[in-house]
Formats: C-alpha cells, structure tokens, sequence
C-alpha cells in the first residue's frame, strides 16, 4: 500500500502518522507539502493531526483552502482513500469532502484523554478488521471536535451506514452530536475521526487498538 | 475602505461559550443578563473605492473562508 | 533627543550609582535610546545582579555535562551520541496580569532557548503557584494561566508531560508560571550564542517587531503594588502558529553549515540577544535598524532596541550564506533580514535612519553589569514537632488530604495539554516522573519538577535540599538515573536581608544536596521581587530535574498491577509531622520544623530501588512525598483499582507513621517479598514489609479501612468541582 | 434592550489571527485587502429600561469579565 501524508507548516501528528504507517505497512510515506500542486500517484492518503495554519479563524479553514487540497479533492472524487486524523478531520470538513462542522467543544476546554470507542460500522475499507460493536480505546487530544450537522444530514449518515466511530456511552468527551466520532463520505472512501488510532499502534503507548484500522487500509489496498 | 464582518453562530446552533459568558455575568451578580452569544468580528482594510464591489468582494471572502455556513451566519457593514 | 533627568534614571529602574557607573564606563552621558539599553541589561532579570554571587556556588560540572548554566539552555550526554537540552523559565509577572497570554508567551520563551541550541523539543512540563483557593482571582488565573500553557504548547505540538499545582495565600498576588521545556539533538549538532568574527552577517528571523512589552524585562524585575494593575504593563500575545514554523525552520538551517551563532530574542529581545553575543564572541556588532523587519509605523530606535516581540531569533551567518538562508525562511514564510554585521571594535553600533543612535562597549553591558553582594541575614530554621490529637480516625483525614487542594488529583489540568503527542510518552502526568522515549530508540528521560514551599519556608536550607532530594528520588522511581538539573529560584525583594537571606541558603541547599547526588545544575533561572504590598511568597526554589532510562522495558509506574504482591517501605520512618500536609489541613497548623534529608540515605535507597528495577524484579514503585505513607498507598491503588492491606509496625503512633513525611523512602510492590528483603539487607538499606494488594479497600489493621471508591470521589473530585462553571478561557 | 459588546485587541498589540485570516485572504486572491484584525463579538440581552443604567452596567461587565484591558478594548452598542 503506496500512502502519502499531508505536511501543512503547523501538522504535528504527520511524524506520528508517518511511523504508524512505516511500521505497520514496511514503506515510508510520501510527505506531500502543502504548497505542492499535486500528490504522487497513492492509494492512500492522509490529513494528519495539528494545527494547520495555526487553527485561527476556525479549524482546517485555511488548510481547506491550500493548494495540495485541490488535488486531495479531486483525488478523493476518483476514489482513493482519505483519512482524516483530527485536525485532518476538521479539514476534510471544511472542505467540502464530509459534511457537518466540528465545533469548539461543549466544555470549552481542549481535551486529552483515552476515551472509548465503539466501532459501529465494519463495512469500510477502514474498519473491516475490527468487529461490529467492538470497544476501542484512543485518545483525543483537540479543542474542536464537537461534530454538528442538522438532522436531516444525520439521520442520512446514520441510515447509510456512515457513523463508523461513536464515543461509547458516557465518553463523549467534546459535546459531539449522537456520539458521533467518526463519519465516512458518501462513496465511503474518506473517513474523518477525531480520536487517534496512529498514538495507539505500540504497546509502549497505552496500546494498540490502533493497528486495527491501519490493516483494515493495508488488506483493502494493497 | 474599512469593512466590519460579524460572523456568528446560527440560530439553533448551540453556543456554550455565549451561555458561559452568560452564567459568568449572574455570577457577578449582573442579574438583569438574559441570553448571551458570542461571535467573531473582522476588521478589514480594503483597497476599493467602489461600494459595490467590495460589498461583493466581501461576501465572497465570507462564503469561501471568513464563515463557515453549515454552522455560522455573516453580517458585513462597509463604512465608508 | 530626550534630556535624562534623575526621574528618567529612576524610571529606567537604575539607581543613583549604577547611572554614575554607567557614565563612567561611556566617558559621557547616555542618550536615551542607550539608557534604556542599559536599563534592561542591567536589570534583575538580565544581569543576575542579586543572585549571582550567589550561584557561583552550585556545582555545575559532571562528566556528562556538555554545557553547563551560562548558554541558552543546559547539554547533558545521553549516550550513543544523542543530548539532551533543557531549562526551566518563569513567566511570573505577565501570567498574573494577563493569565492565559502571559502563560501562553512563557511557554514559547522555553521553548525558543531549547531549540535556538538546536535541540528538538520534546516534553514541557511546568510547575504552577496559586494563591488560596478561595481568593477571588484564583480560579480565573488557574483557568487562564492552563489554557495559555495548552494553547501554546498543543499548537507547537510537543507534549506537555507533567508539572506542579500547589495553592497557597502568599502567592495571592504573585502567581509563579514556570515551564521546563526539553529537547533532543545530536551531540555534534549544538548550536551557541557566540558571535566570533569579525564581518559576519547578523541576521534577524521570525515575526516582525512592534512595540510589545516594552521594559517587559524591567518589570519583571520590580515589586508589584497596588497600582500596578492600573498602570497596566503591555504584556506580549504569543502567536504558537508562527514559533512553529521558526523551530521547524531554524531546524532546517541548522542542519546546514550556515550559522556561527544563534540566540533566542527572548526579554530585551535585540538588545540582550545582540549584547550577549558580541559579548560571549568577543565581539562588536553594527546594527542597521532601518532593516528591521517593523510591524508598527514610527518606531523609535527605543522602541526596537527594547520591543520584547515574541517568536524571534538572531542568527550570526558565515559570509555568503544568507541567500541559503533566507531560502529557508521564505519557505516557511517567516521575515528574514541581514540587519547588520559583527565588527572587531567590541561595541554595539546602532544605526537608524542614516544616524548613530548608540555606541556602547558591548563588555559594558554584560561583564560589567553590577554584582551586588547584598546583605542578607539567615533565618533561624522553624524547630519542634508540634502536638496533635492521636484520637482523630485516621481514614477520615485521609479522605480529607485526598481531596485537599495541593493532594487532589490533577487531571483536569492536565487533560487539557496534549501529553501524548510525538508517540513517545511512556508515561502520562499522574506518575512521580513523566518518561518520554528517545524516537526510535529503546532509551527514555525521565522528567520531573519539584519543590515543597512550605518546607522552605520553615527551613530554606533544608526545604532546597528536599526540592533537590524529591526530584532525584522522582526520577530513580521509575527507575531512572538522575543526570542534572535546572532551577527556577523564585523569591521575593532581595533588598531585604531576610529574602537574600532565603536565597542564600536556599542556594546553599541546593548546591549540597545536587554535590551529594552527583547531580549538577546545568541550567537555571531567578524570578525576584515576588511580592505584593510588602508580603514575599514562599520561598520557592523549582528543580527541574531530567534522567535517563537506559532500557525503557525496565521502568516502574506507581500503578499497583495484581493482586497479592508484597507491598515494602524502603527507608527509615521516624514519623516527622512537622510542615506535613497533615498538620496543615488536619490541624491547621504551618509549624514545626522541615523534615532533615540525609542525602547519604537517599542514595543508599535510591540506589537500590533502581537496582531493583533494572534487574526486573520490581515494577511498582512511588516515592513517598506530600501526605506520607497512606496518601502514596492510596495513589497507588487508585488507577487500577486494586486495594492494599497493611498492618502497621510494633511501635509509634499510627498518625506519625502514616502521615509523617520522612525522607528518603519509597513504597514498592512485587510477587517475591522474601528476596527484595534479603537483597535490601546486603545493601544495608533498611526495609520492611508492610501488607499485600488486593481487595477494593485500603486497610490498615487497627486503624480501619476505607473504599477506593470513596477515595476516588475524594482525589477526582476537587479540581474540576473548584473550577466548575468557570470554564471560561480568555483567548479565542 | 439589546446590547453588542465588541471586544478587540488594542492598536499595537500583536493579532495573530488576524495577520492568519489576512495572508489566506491574499492567497485567496483578495489583493485588496489590507490590515485585518480579529476580535469578540458578544450580544447580549438585558432586562433594563434605562438607556444610562444599561450603558453603566456594560461597562461594569467589560471592566470586570468581557475584556482584559490590558490588551484589549471594548465598544458598547446599545439597540433600542
Ligand atoms: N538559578 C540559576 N541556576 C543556574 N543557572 C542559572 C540560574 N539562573 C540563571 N542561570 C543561567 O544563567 C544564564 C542566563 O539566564 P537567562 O537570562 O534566563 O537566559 P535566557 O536569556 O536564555 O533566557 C542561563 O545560562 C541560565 O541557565
Ligand atoms: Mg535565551
């Protein structure tokens, strides 16, 4: 599995991404700057966790507007997969590629914790190697990820399968509508999550329910 | 030309750092404070003379990047 | 050009001689723009002029010591080629004014003089002081001073690994901010502030300057009072966004062979960080202001000289190489200008608008800044054990001190910084010492701050020494070899001989307990005039203290991790209660004598804790602190929920001997009781066994028992119920 | 009455937001704008009749919680 990993001047979870990817596929990713035009040919690719441009204004409102996006979208609407980590998420919102908004949180506080997931929807190219209703733990670690649509838009995500992560219950650490911590697009080859599997991919760390959805990718992609 | 840009939350849309602010102010003591809700403001300095054109401008700059319209409305006021 | 009366010398914060001595050193009067000059180096804050007698004293060197107290940051060797760079730094005066920016701007000042020595950052920690809890502004500068810290340090992406929270009344109206900031480099690849050569390239990098915290160096270094809040200093607003494109930055160019010298613009921003490096270099340095890179219009060549504008560094390049650099800089679309070039006339050249604006011998400002050596007298140390009643139920306090502000779990802090960023915290805030992998290695830091005010307060010299003593004891329980140190010596007006007396004692302490401990001061800070309305804080001398995991498999948490382990105490308990937190919250007493460290115990038994972990036979450890014996069992029981039954010694009080806060122990768990015992026995460290884990109670035969759970109620409690419905963060 | 509350850094004080929101407007094409400055907006109901009494009691508010003064300023507008 060929991937590349997004680099704008303020991602700080592209190194973490990065190391996740290498040992868990055996290559190194392509780190794509965000000033470049194009991504080289990939089957994956990934919006990584941080600041962007510094969040100000919103989350992932500037990046959206970089000039490596118009080639992640365009690239997404051909098909290849996307995952947005975090502020890749917050990305991947504003940019149009998953609907909703992720809004400061409920608390008003930036969050960093190990929360519990439940994976809700295995039917993905990213969650097939876990099991439907199967209880995950990653940790957050953003100030923005309260998860706002309106319901109609919600109702669609849920009746289509496309919540795959959902705080489990009485975790919901940021506010997020129906527990909602991760949300496939419509062809169902973009993911957006708040948590971070790639902090739980080494025993050292806490642990490795996050090596899950890393061979998800690696056995639907390679 | 200067232009001011409001954006804040739609109605509907839950704004805890407004009721925050709010529940800060009873503490207070400020008891006459009813609902509170806190938005953006952005000053810009435009080189335009034309007024409707930096109105149009300037809805542009709201619509691609100053708001985020799944969750936020915008007001623009041109002064002179 | 402005006259310079003895109202703008005293403005300036200079006295009547050091103006005198000033003049001298010119051969004429200052104009204005060179008084101001001066004004900041020479203030407290630059030019160490209380303390530095003083620091002479504290042991500096050690085999694996590459660069001690003198550059940006402290080296130590970690082995294979890699360092480690480090120091901790107060933002004091700005977090009380303007909590969350004043935090915010702390933290990007740390970090800047990590990685303007080349190093990577890679764990911040941070060590805070409150006023009462029930003073009005506490929960507003708690909530803002956290946010500021987070807002910073998740946005720069290096994990804020761990840190102190203590409330007391005499930090009412001084809250003490200091951050650590720690970085890995290669041991090859360190970058210094001497700016050796003549005809070099100065170059300016970062944000643009405007007038932010003009003489913010010079307020650091007076008394607040009453009115200072009215008066309103300009504090600077920190931009994180922009410090991190200039450490990536700055990374990129060190990684070529470009620079001669690099210096943070940290207070004085040109002007410290000019002077320092003419100075170190041997020196002098042109500067053409008119290249600044300016973000107000009409700037006085004051303002620039004196503009405390955040996220800034000068770079002294090899001829030639500025069109690489300035390459680099684009990219990651920060200013860059050649602002001026360094000379053999020893003096710093200021030129603005086609005219010299000042010409001063560079030695002037640093070498010859004053020394004082003040007056100072030594306390006699608080003495006695005071009385308490024996007949209080001792599970009743404990769930009291557990949710006592200064025991109190302190996750509602920590959970709003990033702490597992970068992948390689091993261990979370809540342990005695956060451990941050090396990447891709199997070694480890170990990282930790300490001190305990009150102790100090009752004894500055032994209080320094426990600071000292804790921190080493923190690092060795999870199993690490405590390598060096950094200090931040908070203390109030060191015009009084009572405070210098603090001081020097404190120093004293420090420096006995670190020669003791084979552990050298490497890096340092001294945040004076803590003071408001004539009342001093606590004495409050911070070690910051760093460690090395050889094999970080070998590493011991504070977690009890089955059931049925033998639990032991490490070290001898007398039941020392005096300044304990017991008497304070219980009885409602600050009194009595500190509790004495012997250091040679506390290597004895630190020694062989860490030879216990690093031959695998030990993998829980908490050393003993705040609260005694039965608070460090109760911590050690809550995270996994596992209980612990224990029965008490033979002889002495149950209250002593729980609450007491002896030195130079810890509490261990393991399967095999028998063959810790007998190695205890051989390396004469005294050891006994205490009970067994398990059950969902804390159980201490003959004093009763009391539920993890309530206890956890109690611990977890506190924090966010004191902060609740405050939760407004200034910024954003 | 209704009153907005507008809080902004004061003139001099570094606004990293606002130099953002400003660099992503040029990038957007928007050579024409010039400086841009971000702050607060906080609208806020209250019950007070009294024109001069609302006015005094927002001030109080701004003094106390909605601005630092050290480094911001805050305008008062009153509707109705
Ligand atoms: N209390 C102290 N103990 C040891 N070293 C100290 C102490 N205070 C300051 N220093 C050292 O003095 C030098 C100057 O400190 P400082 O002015 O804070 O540096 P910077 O300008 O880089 O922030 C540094 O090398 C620092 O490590
Ligand atoms: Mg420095």
């Amino acid at each position: 599995m060929k991937s590349a990993v997004v680099v704008f001047p303020a991602s700080n979870c592209d190194r973490d991404a990065a190391v996740a990817l290498e040992h868990l596929t055996g290559e190194k990713p392509h780190m794509a700057w965000h000033a470049d035009t194009d991504l080289p040919d990939v089957d994956l690719i990934v919006l990584p966790g941080g600041f962007a441009y510094g969040d100000y204004l919103r989350c992932g409102a500037m990046a959206a507007q970089s000039r490596i996006m118009r080639d992640v979208k365009k690239k997404a609407d051909q098909g290849v997969t996307v995952l947005g980590i975090c502020n890749g998420f917050q990305v991947l919102t504003e940019t149009g590629l998953l609907p909703g908004a992720l809004m400061r949180n409920a608390q008003l506080k930036f969050v960093c914790k190990p929360v519990g997931l439940e994976v809700e929807e295995t039917q993905s190219v990213f969650t097939r190697k876990y099991d439907k209703g199967q209880k995950l733990s990653f940790p957050v670690a953003h100030g923005d990820g309260n998860y706002f649509a309106d319901d109609e838009t919600l109702d669609r995500l849920e009746g289509e399968g496309r919540v795959v992560f959902r705080y489990a219950q009485g975790e919901n650490p940021n506010g997020s509508a129906r527990n909602i911590a991760g949300i496939l697009s419509e062809k169902r080859n973009v993911l957006g999550l708040m948590p971070h599997p790639e902090r739980v991919c080494d025993p050292m760390l806490g642990g490795t329910d996050g090596v899950g959805l890393f061979q998800s990718l690696i056995e639907a992609l390679s | 030309m200067k232009a001011r840009v409001f954006v804040t939350l739609k109605n509907g849309v839950l704004d805890p750092q407004g009721k925050a602010i709010g529940n800060a102010l009873h503490g207070l003591g400020f008891g006459q404070v009813g609902a509170v809700r806190q938005g953006k403001v952005i000053d810009i300095e435009l080189e335009e003379r034309d007024h409707a054109k930096a109105q149009a401008s300037l809805k542009d700059m709201c619509e691609k990047l100053l708001a985020n319209t799944v969750i936020e409305k915008y007001e623009i006021e041109l002064k002179s | 050009m402005t006259d310079i009366t003895p109202q703008t010398v005293r403005e300036h914060g200079l006295s009547v001689e050091e103006y005198g001595r000033i003049k001298q050193l010119l051969n004429r009067d200052p104009n204005l723009v060179e008084l101001g000059v001066f004004s900041v180096m020479w203030s407290e804050h630059c030019s160490y002029k209380s303390t530095r007698a003083h620091l002479r004293r504290l042991p500096t060197k050690a085999p694996w010591v590459l660069q001690g107290p003198g550059e940006n940051a402290g080296v130590i060797d970690i082995g294979d080629g890699d360092v480690a760079v480090f120091k901790m730094e107060s933002h004091n005066h700005p977090s009380f004014i303007e909590p969350y920016q004043g935090a915010a701007t702390g933290v990007g000042g740390i970090m800047r003089d990590v990685f303007t020595m080349g190093a990577r950052p890679v764990a911040m920690m941070n060590a805070l002081r409150f006023g009462a809890p029930d003073h009005p502004k506490t929960r507003h500068l708690v909530s803002g001073v956290v946010s500021g810290i987070g807002g910073y340090g998740n946005c720069m992406g290096v994990p804020t690994v761990g840190g102190e929270v203590n409330f007391h009344r005499s930090y009412n109206g001084n809250i003490l901010v200091n951050a650590m900031c720690v970085g890995l480099a290669r041991g090859d690849k360190i970058f210094k502030s001497a700016a050796e050569g003549a005809g070099n390239p100065v170059v300016y990098i970062g944000s643009k300057t405007g007038r932010d915290g003009i003489h913010g160096a010079t307020m650091a270094s007076a008394e607040f009072n009453e009115d200072s809040e009215e008066k309103r200093p300009t504090v600077q607003v920190g931009d994180p966004f922009t410090e991190k494109l200039l450490l990536e930055a700055c990374l990129e160019l060190m990684a070529t062979d470009a620079i001669i010298a690099i210096q943070d613009m940290g207070a004085a921003g040109l002007t410290s960080s000019s002077a320092e490096m003419g100075s170190k270099g041997g020196s002098g340095i042109e500067l053409d202001l008119d290249r600044v890179p300016q973000r107000e219009e009409n700037m006085t060549a004051y303002d620039m000289m004196l503009s405390e504008s955040q996220e800034r560094m000068l770079a002294v390049l090899k001829p030639g190489r500025e069109g690489e650099a300035e390459r680099i800089f684009k990219k990651w679309q920060l200013d860059f200008a050649v602002i001026g070039r360094t000379t053999d006339s020893g003096r710093l050249i200021v030129k603005h608008k086609g005219a010299v604006v000042a010409d001063m011998p560079v030695h002037a400002l640093s070498e010859e800044a004053p020394v004082y050596n003040r007056p100072f007298e030594r306390r006699t140390p608080a003495s006695g054990s005071p009385p308490y009643d024996r007949a209080r139920p001792v599970m009743d306090s404990l769930v009291r001190l557990m949710a006592s502000p200064d025991i109190a779990s302190r996750r509602w802090v920590w959970e709003q910084y990033d702490n597992t960023v970068m992948a390689d915290t091993v261990q979370r805030p809540g342990g005695d010492a956060a451990v941050v992998r090396v990447h891709n290695t199997d070694k480890a830091l170990a990282i930790t701050t300490d001190v305990t005010p009150r102790y100090c307060k009752a004894d500055p010299f032994e209080g320094a020494k426990q600071a000292v003593a804790e921190a080493w004891r923190n690092l060795t329980a999870v199993g690490a070899t405590p390598l060096a140190v950094t200090d931040n010596l908070n203390f109030g007006n060191p015009e009084k001989p009572e405070i210098m007396g603090e001081i020097a004692s404190a120093v004293d302490g420090i420096a006995e307990a670190c020669r003791a401990l084979d552990f050298p001061v490497v890096s340092g800070n001294c945040s004076l005039y803590n003071e408001t309305n004539g009342e001093a804080i606590l004495p409050t001398p911070a070690i910051g203290a760093v460690g090395l995991l050889k094999n970080v498999n070998r590493m011991a948490t504070i977690a009890f991790k089955r059931e049925n382990d033998a639990i032991l105490l490490i070290g001898d308990t007398k039941g020392h209660l005096g300044q304990s937190i017991y008497l304070r919250e219980i009885e409602g007493k600050e009194e009595g004598a500190a509790p004495p460290v012997d250091l040679s115990a506390e290597r004895k038994n630190g020694d062989f804790v860490r030879s216990l972990i690093e031959a695998g036979k030990v993998d829980t450890v908490h050393d003993l602190s705040d609260g005694g014996l039965i608070v460090a069992l109760a911590e050690m029981a809550l995270p996994t929920r596992i209980g612990a039954k224990i029965a008490l010694p033979a002889t002495g009080d149950a209250i002593a001997f729980l609450y007491g806060e002896d030195q130079a122990r810890y509490l261990v768990a393991a399967a095999d009781a028998e063959r810790i015992l007998a190695d205890a026995k051989a390396a004469g460290v005294s050891a006994v066994l205490l009970g067994r884990t398990g059950g969902d109670k804390i159980a201490v035969e003959g004093a009763g028992e009391i539920a993890i759970a309530a206890l956890a109620r109690a611990h977890e409690g506190w924090f966010p119920s004191y902060m609740g419905g405050t939760e407004l963060s200034p910024s954003n």
